[in-house]
């Protein structure tokens, strides 16, 4: 069969799947946090099942060994039906995975990786009150000790923005092992079991009412030396692999999501009789327009990463016109919907386009802020793809 | 008389900036005692006896802090009351809600009928703080009513709303029966009662989302020069300081249209109603950009620009929405240019 | 078969970046010589017989050198004549059409009446370059047709634009006897026609808009690499590395919607006005943020701003304003998604 | 009389001057830069003759004398009346005259004042094609020698962005006299017969058409010792009088104008036949409350002067916000004019809002760039009125 016949045989097979088994309640089952992750739980594990929950891990696990090409065709598949997206074990299957294999030792490996498949989940703890932006500037500190004939971290500190931390089961840990040198070195990568005593979560009150991310508070956490990922000082490098485990796929789910729910905004003008208002329908001609292209755009950028043509840059701009559209997208929405969106209304937990339209405008900013604020990625744009000159390292007030 | 910078002087006295949103019924109350709700009560009627300017001052300040307290619509329902020419027992209100018994005008539109009985059933929509209120002031199909909210076939239903700096019912009446001593004018005596009102919920509303405004800004600008990234504080990336630039150059200059038209009494309708959409317009950008220039903090409950936020979207809906207003600013202006 | 890349690099060989608005004439011989007349004609009528994204390549990197040569009304007329089922002569005018001569389609709207005795009046818009044409390709009432330009009845009346880079001339049509012979279609078949040229019209168009403001980014990046202000280079300055980056991330994004459009038969007629009236707002946009960071120079004629700035202009009103254009395609939308 | 009686009198007789003697037809006669010449000198010359040419000018001066509130109501009442703008005059009457009247000899305020009212006209040498917003880089260079006999600096150099100066008789002319210390210093200020020969003119097209400004090339040009205004090597501090000399009066008389012509956006509506498109009202809606927004910040800032409250950065905003409701007004014009603006059409030399949109359009970047661009005006936003940090001095690639 040639790729592309294989590609559609795949996606018969995984939109039959779907038909078949999709949940569809799945909004109102996930009203409460808690009903969230029972949700989560039950639709990954049935992925699991199915073969189409790690499509990108290696051959030897069931349903991996999948190209980037089929990745994308399963994802487009969940997207279109509208299923509800993998978050919970987003940072085990992809971060962990990455992290496990490419940096770990087998014994590592072979302990965690298949615990995953059974639906243990990970947190990473990377962000810092402090740092932002600039995650090298974390502070969190581990001093090496030995303690009860063992060699330990004795970690002390506290992580930010740790996505759904208070559910997870371990944690991809960053700490500062050092202060000598330049702020990268120095920087150690633990795997920290979160019921180890000393580690505290605390949920973060998004304004939008989601309690998707966490404060992670370590107080003398003690961690085996063994549970080190690569050399001590030499966890920066580590990070990026975590780092670069997922890019590209995510966006093009969004994006195809966010397309898919134009029908919202449809529903909206409907039921506020705007069907005649020319310069609505000129906004929302101009929002189909945009979301359109940055499909293309998300679609772009992933063809590129199956052709090995990324360059340095490509996800931001993706990243970017993402945040802008969905941007766009929920202040139609707050806007046509008038009065009716400032009652409060029950929110989906871990959706974004749900038409509880000033949650999913709250949300959007997600997108402009976080891993990588749209900020950031300017810089990225201008400096490292349009080769503007970068600002001076001594440039202190 | 009172100076202007008294009041607003005796304002940040009693509601400093570095306590947002303070507890609603001391607010209330410290509101009443700071004799706000005389401020435009004419003198005859025993009251101050200033302009919109004054009032206009004390909003933009209640705004600053974003005050819990309803003075907006308390005072448009005592405006009310004032130009009423058919309420019996004028000066009898007149004394309790200058006082600080609370009757507000609703804010939103109401949704009413009237049975062949005179009796009304329907929805009131906007009534702020209503478990507060004594009476709404409303607009019937007959007329602007004060409705006691112990009335019979009158009830208070909350509609929880984004903004938590504010608390928003409907009144909804089921065969209520409109006491005619308390009818603040008949149907035909509405319009004009309702071209009083309008400019004075639209300036007090502008006045509202240009203090929350200022002071969106006044955190933006302390946050960034405290927040270091990359070693330097915020404040020196010269982007994120032209954008701060723009959230001062667009709320100063909807700020000079405010004072104009609060010192212009010849201002029409429209005029102050195009106010009111530009500031509103103005808040929600400048809220936008307070978020996304705080970073994650920014959206965390535990901080505070997520308030001015709400608030800024629920000042967009209140007593006519950007869509609606620039519509009719443009459909008059249009009419006026011929 | 003849690789993308090929035809791409023998165009920016052919038309250099360096020179903007090459002269007209010569532009359109070396464009002839080129053989693009020859690419999308099908292989049986004896040509390259190549997709959508060849001619969308060619007119990108035309749009990228401002070229003065009417390639995309001649790629439309082309096409007209192609797709023509009722052309007496047909196979004739494919080989004089595709060896130079030139017979555009119209860009703007045509507004003829047809009289009693079947002769034509009125006026065909937006004929680019006609001064170069042997006929003109026209929606009549009576369906599509070739109307040479020395007819009896007939007469191009140029109507200087702002856009130096091009020609616009109405053809005022005077009780002009359409020739049977030369019509395209029937009154029926004209739809169906429309249905193909407007497509074609809307991808060329975006890609002219996308390969001009693809040139504008790249001239502003040099500029204000070259320039200095206050010791050093503007592009050392982050507000204006942002806008230079907010300009890459919209042409990149519109530029991905176009090659997603052009590779896609299956495209709806909508999908691709869309992409045309988002192509043309980002060729707005960045001209404007062009002229803005060239500063003072930017707004004299010797600088090269100016052109891609009233190209873009002229673009947003060829085959349809955005505001048209967005307009139908939010009303299709809305149809589509109930 | 009360002021504000003694200015309400002042407004009815200029109303009553302008109603009887207003221009009608100036527009029509403005078509070529030559016509637009004439048109200018003729009604400086009637409102020099009526008292209202020089209202800011001391008393001594026929119609000089007047407080800035009666200024203001001078200008309000010119440009309710539409009459044309004193564009030609405006360097002569504004820079020239300050200039002169603050730092000037007796002889020279002597030889050149009363040369202003006969209408005598100045252009301002300051901008050179290097330095841009960075003033104080300037390089025209001025070398003090002997010859025959007399004192006298020798010019060699270029300016741009002269405001019509193809027509002025004389220049302020900044050069450099030395090239030691900070670059503000070894600036010196000279005044320059714009006949001395080895000067020549150069007007500048601009993208609709105008030739508002120009470029003077300086060729060996020999000016007098006696033509230096200020000590040698001080000009930096006299040209700061020179700056000065007119803030706010321009941007009130402008946005007062651009209120007026609301009236042409209103036209094309109907033309066009938009009045029942909402989306349209509602932009139309939206730009009248911005200029409104704009006359009042004008205004502000006016009365702000006049009281002596006037802080730093004020005026920046007050231009920023004219500038950006220009681009609006504009926009919305060629928008909504469709095709029909993108046929050229006459332009109306040195005027804003003619009704020809892309002319207008494409001046509105003149008020967002010249004098200061948008840019430069954020930073002293951000760092004078905001107090954000400034930008290191040392902060070079």
């Amino acid at each position: 069969m040639t790729d592309t016949a294989n590609l559609e045989a795949l996606r018969s097979e995984v939109r039959s799947f779907l038909e078949a088994e999709k949940p569809t309640d799945w909004r109102d089952a996930s009203r409460t946090q808690e009903d969230f992750v029972q949700t989560q739980r039950d639709w990954f594990a049935r992925l699991v099942q199915a073969g189409y929950a790690i499509p990108h891990w290696p051959k030897e696990f069931p349903g991996g060994g999948r190209s980037l090409a089929e990745q994308k065709v399963i994802y487009e598949e969940l997207a279109k039906a509208d299923c509800p997206r993998l978050l919970l074990s987003f940072v085990s299957t992809y971060h962990a995975f990455a992290t496990l294999h490419e940096c770990a030792s087998e014994a590592q490996k072979a302990q965690y990786m298949p615990r995953i498949l059974e639906g243990e989940t990970w947190c990473q703890g990377f962000s810092e009150p402090g740092a932002g932006s600039d995650l090298a500037a974390l502070k969190c500190k581990a001093v090496r000790e030995v303690r009860d004939g063992q060699e330990v971290y004795v970690v002390n500190g506290q992580k930010i923005w740790s996505t759904m931390a208070q559910f997870a089961d371990m944690c991809l840990l960053l700490v500062r092992t050092s202060s000598e040198g330049v702020k990268q070195a120095g920087i150690t990568y633990l795997l920290m079991d979160m019921k180890t005593p000393g580690v505290s979560v605390s949920p973060i009150h998004q304004i939008q009412g989601d309690e998707e991310f966490a404060e992670i508070f370590l107080d003398n956490v003690v961690i085996p030396v063994e549970q080190r990922v690569g050399e001590e000082g030499k966890g920066w490098a580590v990070a990026q692999a975590t780092l670069a485990s997922e890019r590209g796929l995510t966006l093009m789910e969004l994006s195809y999501r966010m397309r898919g729910a134009l029908s919202r905004v449809a529903s909206l003008i409907r039921e506020h009789g705007r069907e005649q208002d020319r310069g609505v329908l000129r906004d929302f001609g101009a929002l189909v327009n945009e979301v359109d292209a940055v499909c293309a755009i998300a679609d772009q950028f992933l063809d590129n990463r199956i052709k090995g043509l990324e360059r340095i840059g490509d996800a931001s701009i993706v990243k970017n016109s993402y945040s802008r559209a969905l941007r766009a997208y929920s202040k139609l929405g707050v806007r046509l919907g008038g009065i009716d969106e400032q009652y409060v209304k029950p929110i989906t937990f871990g959706d974004l386009n749900t038409g509880n339209w000033m949650a999913d405008f709250m949300n959007s900013y997600a997108w402009s802020i976080a891993g990588g604020s749209e900020e950031v990625q300017r810089n990225i744009i201008a400096e490292r793809m349009l080769e503007m000159p970068r600002e001076p390292k001594n440039w202190v007030l | 008389m009172i100076e202007l910078n008294e009041l607003t002087d005796a304002a940040q006295k009693a509601f400093p900036a570095d306590k947002l949103s303070p507890a609603r019924d001391a607010s209330w109350e410290l509101t009443a005692e700071m004799g706000w709700m005389m401020v435009r009560l004419p003198e005859d009627d025993g009251g101050l006896g200033l302009d919109r300017e004054a009032s206009t001052a004390i909003h933009f300040e209640m705004g600053r802090v974003l005050s819990c307290a309803p003075l907006i619509p308390a005072q448009l329902g005592l405006q009310a009351v004032i130009a009423s020419q058919t309420l019996a027992e004028r000066a009898d209100w007149l004394e309790r809600l200058s006082a600080g018994e609370y009757a507000p005008l609703h804010m939103l539109p109401a949704n009413v009928d009237v049975a062949a009985d005179g009796t009304v059933s329907g929805t009131v929509g906007g009534v702020l703080e209503g478990d507060m209120a004594v009476a709404v002031v409303a607009k019937l199909p007959t007329g602007y009513a004060l409705i006691p909210t112990d009335a019979e076939g009158v009830e208070l239903i909350e509609r929880p709303v984004w903004d938590p700096s504010r608390r928003l019912f409907d009144l909804v009446l089921t065969g209520y029966a409109p006491d005619p001593a308390l009818m603040l004018s008949d149907a035909e005596g509405a319009a004009a009662l309702h071209d009083i009102l309008g400019p004075e919920a639209h300036l007090a509303l502008a006045a509202d989302c240009l203090g929350g405004a200022t002071a969106a800004l006044a955190l933006t600008v302390e946050y960034l020069g405290m927040r270091k990234q990359f070693d330097r504080p915020l404040a020196m990336f010269q982007a994120l300081k032209h954008r701060v630039a723009d959230m001062k150059i667009r709320i100063t200059t909807a700020e000079a249209l405010l004072w104009s038209r609060a010192r212009d009494p010849q201002a029409a309708r429209l005029q102050i109603a195009g106010l009111k959409a530009l500031a509103t317009d103005v808040y929600q950008f400048v809220t936008e950009e307070m978020i996304q220039l705080h970073g994650g903090i920014g959206l965390t409950e535990e901080h505070q620009c997520h308030l001015f936020m709400k608030r800024a979207m629920l000042n967009l809906q209140l007593c006519g929405s950007l869509d609606w207003l620039n519509e009719r600013v443009g459909a008059e202006a249009l009419a006026a240019l011929s």
